[in-house]
């Protein structure tokens, strides 16, 4: 029962993570992205991520159905709104037969969804404001 | 046609942008109408793609017949 | 704040999970594994793990201590006991700066337990009793 | 010396077995002991390795003083 959605409230990762515990399947991979205070030597204060939502849920979506088609159990949720350091901000996992498997989509998943879905972060640093993304 | 503007480009010339596009037109000509209107932010649109009918366009012909909905997309960054 | 351990009760993902959310890192990996209920045409009913428990535990943290010592977080935690089908047997989670090196750390984790760490498993299954790892 | 059992060695032949190993002695003749003891189980035995206080050997010699604790771990399977 794979769940594809982005919210504007804090993430939930117990309910996600017990939706990947099947029967079926005995390999779990989570992997969780939250706010972090320091990238090399800026501080973070906080992260707005906006989104334009029926798009990404769409590339998310497509994401998803090339995992799903291999007959594994994918969640992927992504939180958009105003986050604070510590929060969670993406939430992915994959269920499989075989664990390899499950590390290989999960991680294909989040690299993927780092570069095509409409997702944007405006990140408020102690020095000014960094739009993610641009070069 | 109204088209939709996100991040940065929402934030600094506002949620959309009418403009005035041909019946058959390239992605590339709705990036330059925007450029021409707003210069100062000729950078982030060199490197933004345009969606239609939330898709992902790349160099094909448009037909603004089929078009419901234009969407300028700047560098992702979620996760 | 890594926990390496042993138990023989029901392991608490939301705990564990949310011990590896710090505003230094900004990825998690965890791996979950469970208790499948078929492997092939092998139908599994429930499985009883055993331990050499001080000789595992210091096992496991010999295999932490190389992740810890490259600055990451590191949760290991593996069941023991007799375990129902859905059970979570083993969950291991890193938090780590960048996410590349929580996935290959994690995977790193589960596959030196797997090889290392005084644990077995006596299968029961419709058909017959296994003991894992024999050959 | 009592010798630690595990798995399928602990259900059947017990969770220890009393041994008399020399002063110096390397793993495979702790296997070896058990093996003549327990022919049945020489495949489970020929595939376990030998721990010395907590801590597995390779072909080193083991002076009998230095252990506090011996065990024959079969191969392992948790995960």
């Amino acid at each position: 029962m794979s769940l594809i959605k982005i919210v504007d409230e804090p993430i939930d990762t117990e309910v996600l993570t017990k939706s990947l515990i099947h029967n079926e399947f005995g390999g779990v991979d989570i992997f969780i992205g939250n706010i972090r205070q320091y990238t090399d030597d800026i501080e973070t204060e906080k992260i707005e991520y906006s989104t334009y939502k029926a798009m990404a849920e769409k590339e998310m979506q497509k994401l998803a159905d090339t995992v799903l088609a291999k007959g594994m159990d994918v969640v992927m949720v992504h939180r958009v709104g105003e986050l604070q350091l510590g929060d969670i901000a993406v939430f992915i996992g994959v269920a499989a037969p075989h664990r390899a498997e499950a590390f290989e989509n999960c991680q294909m998943l989040i690299d993927s969804l780092k570069k095509t879905v409409p997702i944007w972060k405006k990140e408020y640093d102690k020095d000014k404001i960094r739009w993610g993304g641009l070069e | 046609m109204k088209v939709k503007l996100f991040s940065v480009l929402a934030e600094k010339i506002g949620p959309t942008i009418e403009l005035d596009l041909p019946q058959v037109f390239k992605s590339s000509e709705v990036l330059d109408q925007i450029k021409e209107k707003h210069p100062d932010y000729a950078d982030v649109l060199n490197q933004s793609l345009v969606a239609v009918n939330e898709e992902y366009t790349n160099e094909e012909d448009i037909s603004l017949d089929s078009v419901d909905e234009i969407a300028i997309i700047p560098p992702v960054s979620g996760g």
